[in-house]
């Protein structure tokens, strides 16, 4: 019953691991450990035989709509194809193996494997130095914002402590600059997703610290502005901070260090196809300008001459650094997979990977602006928003129901009510691994259920497992865990 | 292009519905000026079989505690066994390749899972709620030193004994950096804090303290009495705790008796059956008493009926989440570990009470076991003489730590973690932790091995970082 | 969409794989190659790319029951759990990248490993000696009755051309005594399974060449007659030969070399839980007495003293052997995760894998036999055998109606219409690998289908993807692949 | 136990139910004189922690060609590269757990597969049906030698020229060696099929002759003119090829003209997509002409339409099979090698006509040129000169395989298969097989260290089977 939790399957003495017997003598716990730290008894897990566990998450998992299974356009997620000769490589003994602490001269393949993608992260973003340890996008910004910080108070700067973020910014970036102690000051943008100058320069002053920049925008529009607000935000002594969500529209194309970026974070789950798992791990490595690699977060990975001992070793040497902003290295498991992306493309098929990302999106945009606006108008990069506003004016259905009805036609739904600035948003991404007759399927679909009923729509779906959970009281009447 | 999937056919079919007469038109809006005019300087692609061959290559340059070596590492990352199940669950790619569960209705297994995972980490802690996971043991304790500063009224005094883990440590004073605290450190001269010392230093003005149990050093503090401390000056305790030890020690929750302890647990989940993949991605957990949930960052899932009235699972509480309120949001934490707190569940669902507690008891026995045996030889005596649980720390007494390690590793035998690197009074010391995979023989060739005194030639090229302190920049 | 074919989904161009380039002089093929030989064009295999390679066959397997899915009381089929530590092992490097005709020193972990598989399967079957290379049951049916053709003609009597085989035995026994060139003489059995004492006896005579019994027998019965059948058929120069597709029932609990049996073979994915793979593969692994040593099939793996060379080796030096069943040794993969299985659960744990199979089957009968009747009676080994032909009579509800109903409530169906000697038979076996609450809840739902409508039964399943294919066409116009 | 559910209580309960004191009750069907009085000798149960450990250890015991050798074997396997995509599928539960599709509802994704897998094998071949697979190529060849003998209308002689796979020869030889019939083998003094001699055995008693392609010196045979000798006789051609061969050459069903060639064509199709395994499980593959359908073993799955009207596929052709024909049946074929089946179906899906023909190729070249950079030394000479597609046979003038054998391994390569064993008049010679896999590099090495003579102090212990003739029992 895929309904039952662990909790309910549970019975008493079941067991689905054996451990071997003690080989050393055994003394006992009481003259080993203090009587005040042990447990009066053990935590109550359940006790479930294997075959029930493997049923359990078996059945649980075909539960999910995955990118393995179905079209997944989640605009600005990026939900891509995850290779398998990826998840190969990165199980590989030798690599998933490794412990953080070991002897350099006993991980020198790891070693050399992460100072290439510090080299080929830098490349990309034509920025020159590169901090592999943040986990996850949102702490790279936070990472980078951290060493804006110590850059600035290093300067003398210490006045500096405005960010600037555009109103159709991720909330990770008023988020992150709200945790590294700066005041974050909202820049409107246009319908097109560009940022709105007039506004831009109204907020722009002396004590601007960073700008935070997601390029192509959130709306998938490359800001064509972009030279002007890094050139003036640098004129104003500021740092432009580039959000590397979409970096999966430019890659060989533009790079951010080129159009003004003086520090940018990647996402490699999102740009370099590491797999989503239902939520993370991702990773957020951090490219920066030369004048702010003092501060980067320690170690990062060196080359020495063979004489000087081995040849990949962690540099720990800078006195700048903002220090650690998590503990061992990084998010390396992430990392191997998107350097064997990198490997598995090379310059020519990562330039080809976002000109395709950028064709099916236009190709879909296309396709769907007859039915459903996009405000934005004819063009977008790697994703488009379109809006349902007037359907909901003249019918009453709204982004969520479209969405909704989508996943009774076996299509994962776009993000929708994001960016804020458009109305009953529905952001698509196809990436560029799907093909031509998913974006036709998908868009006669979208099309289908754009003439069903309202009445219909509104209790869309209707083929899945559950259909609206009630999320009022979710949140107002918190169950967050299982009593019983 | 093995991923994508346009033919030269579908390309130009698209072009011609999009009204356009080539790609490069389309990268037009790109202005010119920024876009690259050269091929980026990246080695040539590969095919799979050629990047199979190079990726055996480079692990090839490695040794790990499953091709080659013998593990007694630890110090926050642990070379615990993992069940085959734990594997064969994560690869489904239905789980692995879908994110966060923003449609409920396609996303139960996710939600389910986590919710289950979060049931699992409250019993195993002893605290009301749990979250859906934040990156690690480190970020997670720096996280809950956030939520306690946030929470504590204009407290601002956030209380670090030395026995917590250096790397935590060096994380949580970048986290409040560019706030308004302040960090203080407590000593440990014996392996464990200093009570006196915390007594000294925890007051009105405390917004938190951080215990460590067991410790970096492998030594069981007396938690119940630093709780009481902490408590007594209206500040929160923050645990930071190893999973596996719970098969046999309190739960931070019932430190000082049951629902009287820490306030918030935090703990380094890698040891629930996530790889060591050379330090992460892991997997922070994170519990704390309801009276504090709305601090708590990362996504929370949550039980609801759906408007059949079944039962379901849907993510909840968004409202303290960044992208709904944005600067004022509990965190900025977006992806988390979703995949390790599903392997974490998973180990635990086979573990059960009574694996937890056979695992924490071998790891008590053989570690014990190994410290005696290296003591027994004259070259070798523990640093400290508080009890220990899997890990413990080793003087030795002709202070050659890089010969250890040196003559270790050309015995394939990864020997412990060389603790100057963290304070140079440790300098001759090594904490070796011994896990329930090592086997009596394995441990007798350790001391046999590390006793030999054979000092390896090339000594010393050992990892090496210097004794690491964050930049002062509060 | 799942129901095209991966031939609907290919288009020219595309590709999933590149092969690296020819890193050596290329000589032009016709230079190499004799023009005959060559073909004018490629086969028309599909073209495909990864992601779609990967969403066809994921979203194909989502449409099968499994073990690690549902329960899946198959009788005779013995649907277990597949330990996933087996998988994991049996994939090791160094175990699953051996190749056959590697010297015997690098191999000598494999050797011993199947050496031990020898050893365990003669210690279980009371049986001294031992062959790995049959491919299935029916395979190792087939190599036992080759054997005992060659020892009858090896002394002289080959004049014995008669095998008896039980009218419940597997269609395989007769089938393999076929394809030996014996003739099939069918004893009946009773409708409890046992043997009809007075048929078998009219049948025996001095022609008998072999007695094929399966014991337990179809219908989980232990032949309580199984001393006087063997020693008539030994008193009369026959050979007995057992079907070992019900060893799970009997391990470490009774052998065939103890009751009588000169022969037998194992069904490793059956007894010692290989993964059934949708169809195979499995293994047949035989035992036999002393005397029918010399003509099993070689090689056989053998141990000799350090002085002699590599510890293991591959004996060939039987010079009666009856020669090769197949290429190469044997299905190894499935002997190396049957090896885990014997390992894993150690003579203890054997046994009692055994005494759970005949619990669970005992426990399922006794909840079952009050609204479906169970002729063989109130006890039973690992399976039993329940008839529908009172509801067939009554209500017009046949053993196939149930079996289909069972598929909507998310269990497998039974074995049905096996075997033959029982009208409208539902062979259960539920395997020690269920809970009781399985149990009670797969009874409780087949009691309430025996409640329901036949007009609903007839046309069930009826959430399925599909229902009651149209079979007599198939099999009279048949369309055995896709043309296009 | 891991794998059993039943608690003391539900035992008791279920007894209870049951109406017997004890499970030793249940087992008193089992007359008391058969009953075991002992405990089975069998080592003790061990945890899955120990079961990996002593799996990694017996692992550890040998040398594969993914842990730490570079093979040049082939001989009817080989270590071709296997896509990751293939695991991945292969891995899903609801695949490897499953069993044959007797219920087809629940099974469409197997049967679908199945029939993919037909319809591939059908277009690799240019032969009309295919079943679902049998255990390996050898009992392919044997079961399609059984159709043969059976539709041959009384006809009883079996042809088997020298250059088929010695241990195809010797399973045929089994299979046949109780009915009435006769196997007669025709020389292959130069590697290939003496044709006269062939002409000559060739009569109106030929059931068939079985030539593979290319053959197992690696050589090519001249398919065409075999296959008009056969036909000319009425006898059946039947085909054993190398599925990879068929990126650059004829397909069996094309040989003499498309349509006109084999009658049925079998392989080892474990080059498609299946791990080497020391041997098994491989995958069997038969396809033969419409009109020998109701005589194919095996299963077979046919489309056909649901009661709704929907596509769908079912196992069919029953009527053929042991379980309703019983004695009467085409073969005895239950189990399959499903699992390898798909695994081929997933495999040649990846792969493409594109990727295929790739493969072949780099074998074709690669195979060539490292057969003429042996040949550049003295010591090495090929032993035919029939051309050749992957494998060849090399001679060493020295006559001193068993060194060059040791030499190998001590150098980490598995230099080829002695052909000695099967052949005494090639004592001298190893047969030698190069895949995509191996680089120019691995190449030039092979050559090196065959040649620098150096004589392996340990040389001798290879895997020596005797020269092996099936008991002559026919």
């Amino acid at each position: 019953n895929d309904s039952q939790l662990l909790f309910d399957i549970s019975k008493p003495g079941r067991r689905a691991t054996r451990l071997p017997a003690c080989d050393v003598p055994v003394k006992p716990v009481a003259e080993l450990l203090p009587a005040a730290s042990l447990a009066a008894s053990t935590p109550e897990l359940p006790e479930l035989a294997e075959p029930q566990v493997v049923r359990h998450f078996t059945n649980l998992s075909t539960l999910n709509m995955s990118v393995d299974t179905h079209f997944y356009p989640l605009g600005s997620c990026t939900m891509k194809h995850n290779p398998k000769r990826n998840e190969r490589a990165a199980s590989l003994p030798g690599i998933v193996d490794l412990h953080p602490y070991q002897p350099e001269e006993s991980i020198q393949g790891m070693l050399q494997l992460l100072y290439k993608v510090q080299e080929y992260l830098c490349e990309i973003s034509g920025l020159p130095a590169c901090s592999l340890q943040p986990a996850a996008g949102a702490h790279g910004e936070l990472t980078a914002l951290w060493v804006a910080h110590a850059y600035f108070k290093d300067n003398g700067q210490a006045h500096r402590t405005k960010v600037l973020v555009p109103d159709n910014a991720h909330g990770t970036n008023p988020a992150s600059a709200a945790m590294a102690g700066f005041d974050t000051v909202t820049v409107k943008t246009l319908i097109t997703g560009a940022v709105d100058m007039e506004d831009f320069r109204k907020k722009l002053d002396d004590n601007i610290a960073v700008f935070m920049i997601t390029n192509p925008n959130t709306v998938g529009v490359f800001e064509p502005q972009i030279g002007e607000i890094a050139a003036e935000v640098h004129a104003r002594g500021g740092l432009m901070y580039l959000d590397g969500a979409n970096m999966n529209a430019i890659l060989g194309i533009s790079r951010p260090g080129d159009f003004g970026a003086d520090m940018q974070h990647y996402n490699p789950h999102k740009t370099f196809s590491g797999p989503h798992g239902g939520g993370g791990p991702g990773a957020g490595p951090i490219c920066v300008a030369e004048k702010l690699r003092p501060y980067l977060p320690a170690p990062v990975v060196a080359k020495r001459s063979a004489s000087e001992g081995a040849e990949y070793y962690l540099d720990y040497s800078s006195t700048k650094s903002i220090g650690r902003v998590r503990s061992f290295f990084g998010n390396v498991g992430v990392l191997v997979r998107a350097y064997c992306y990198i490997r598995s493309h090379g310059p020519d098929g990562l330039r080809r990977v976002s000109e395709q990302a950028v064709l099916n999106a236009n190709y879909l945009l296309s396709r769907v602006k007859h039915f459903l606006p996009v405000p934005q108008g004819e063009r977008c990069m790697h994703e488009f928003v379109a809006s349902a506003k007037k359907l909901k004016t003249e019918r009453g259905v709204t982004a969520m129901d479209i969405a909704k009805r989508l996943l009774d036609f076996g299509y994962h739904a776009p993000t929708i009510y994001f960016p804020q600035t458009v109305p009953e948003a529905l952001m698509c991404e196809p990436t560029e691994t799907e093909s031509k007759e998913t974006l036709d399927a998908f868009a006669e679909t979208l099309f289908r259920i754009t003439e069903e009923s309202p009445e219909l729509l509104h209790e869309a779906p209707h083929t899945t497992a559950i259909s609206r959970p009630d999320e009022v009281t979710a949140a107002r009447q918190p169950t967050l865990c299982h009593c019983g | 292009m093995p991923f994508t999937y346009n033919t030269e056919e579908d390309v130009a079919a698209m072009l011609q519905a999009i009204g356009v007469a080539s790609i490069e038109e389309l990268l037009e809006q790109v202005p010119a000026d920024f876009r690259l005019q050269r091929t980026l300087d990246l080695p040539q692609a590969m095919g799979e079989m050629e990047l199979d061959r190079h990726m055996r290559e480079l692990a090839g340059k490695n040794v790990g505690a499953a091709s080659g070596a013998v593990s007694y590492l630890g110090g926050g990352t642990y070379d615990h066994f993992i069940p085959a199940v734990v594997d064969t669950i994560a690869s489904r790619g239905e789980f692995y390749t879908s994110y966060t569960p923003y449609q409920a209705e396609v996303a139960q297994g996710n939600l389910q899972a986590m919710f289950e995972y979060q049931t699992l980490i409250t019993r195993l802690t002893g605290l009301d709620v749990s979250n859906c996971s934040l990156y690690d043991g480190a970020s997670a304790a720096a996280e809950a030193v956030m939520m306690a500063l946030a929470s504590g009224k204009g407290r601002t005094r956030v209380v670090l004994p030395a026995s917590v883990h250096p790397e935590y440590r060096q994380t949580i004073t970048t986290y409040v950096s560019c706030l308004d605290a302040e960090v203080v450190t407590v000593a440990a001269p014996n392996g464990v804090v200093d009570l006196d010392e915390l007594r000294s230093v925890v007051n009105d003005q405390t917004a938190c303290v951080v215990l460590q149990q067991p410790n970096f050093f492998g030594c069981v503090e007396d938690a119940d009495e630093a709780t009481r401390i902490t408590h007594a000056a209206g500040a929160l305790m923050i645990a930071a705790f190893d999973p596996i030890s719970l098969g046999l020690m309190k739960r931070p929750g019932d430190w000082v008796g049951v629902g009287e302890g820490a306030d918030i647990a935090v703990c380094e989940g890698q040891s629930l059956g996530t790889p060591m993949q050379y330090g992460g991605p892991f997997l922070g957990i994170l519990a704390c008493r309801e009276s504090l949930v709305r601090r708590m960052p990362g996504r929370i899932v949550g039980q609801t009926t759906d408007r059949r009235g079944k039962r379901c699972f849907v993510l909840t509480m968004q409202t303290r989440e960044q992208h709904i309120r944005r600067d004022k949001a509990t965190s900025n934490v977006c992806s988390n570990q979703a995949l390790f707190a599903l392997r974490a569940t998973v180990y635990l669902s086979l573990l059960g009470p009574e694996g937890l507690k056979e695992t924490a008891h071998l790891c008590l026995q053989k570690s014990r076991y190994l410290a005696e045996r290296l003591v027994e030889t004259d070259r070798f005596e523990l640093a400290f003489a508080a009890p220990t649980f899997k890990e413990f720390v080793l003087r030795d007494r002709q202070n050659k730590i890089d010969d250890l390690i040196a003559c270790g590793l050309a015995n394939d035998i990864l020997a412990g973690l060389p603790l100057g690197q963290f304070d140079p009074e440790l300098d001759d010391c090594l904490l070796v932790c011994v896990t329930e995979k090592r086997t009596r023989e394995e441990l007798d060739r350790f001391v046999e091995v590390l006793t030999q005194n054979a000092a390896h030639p090339n000594g010393g090229n050992r990892a090496k970082s210097p004794h690491f302190e964050p930049a002062s920049i509060a």
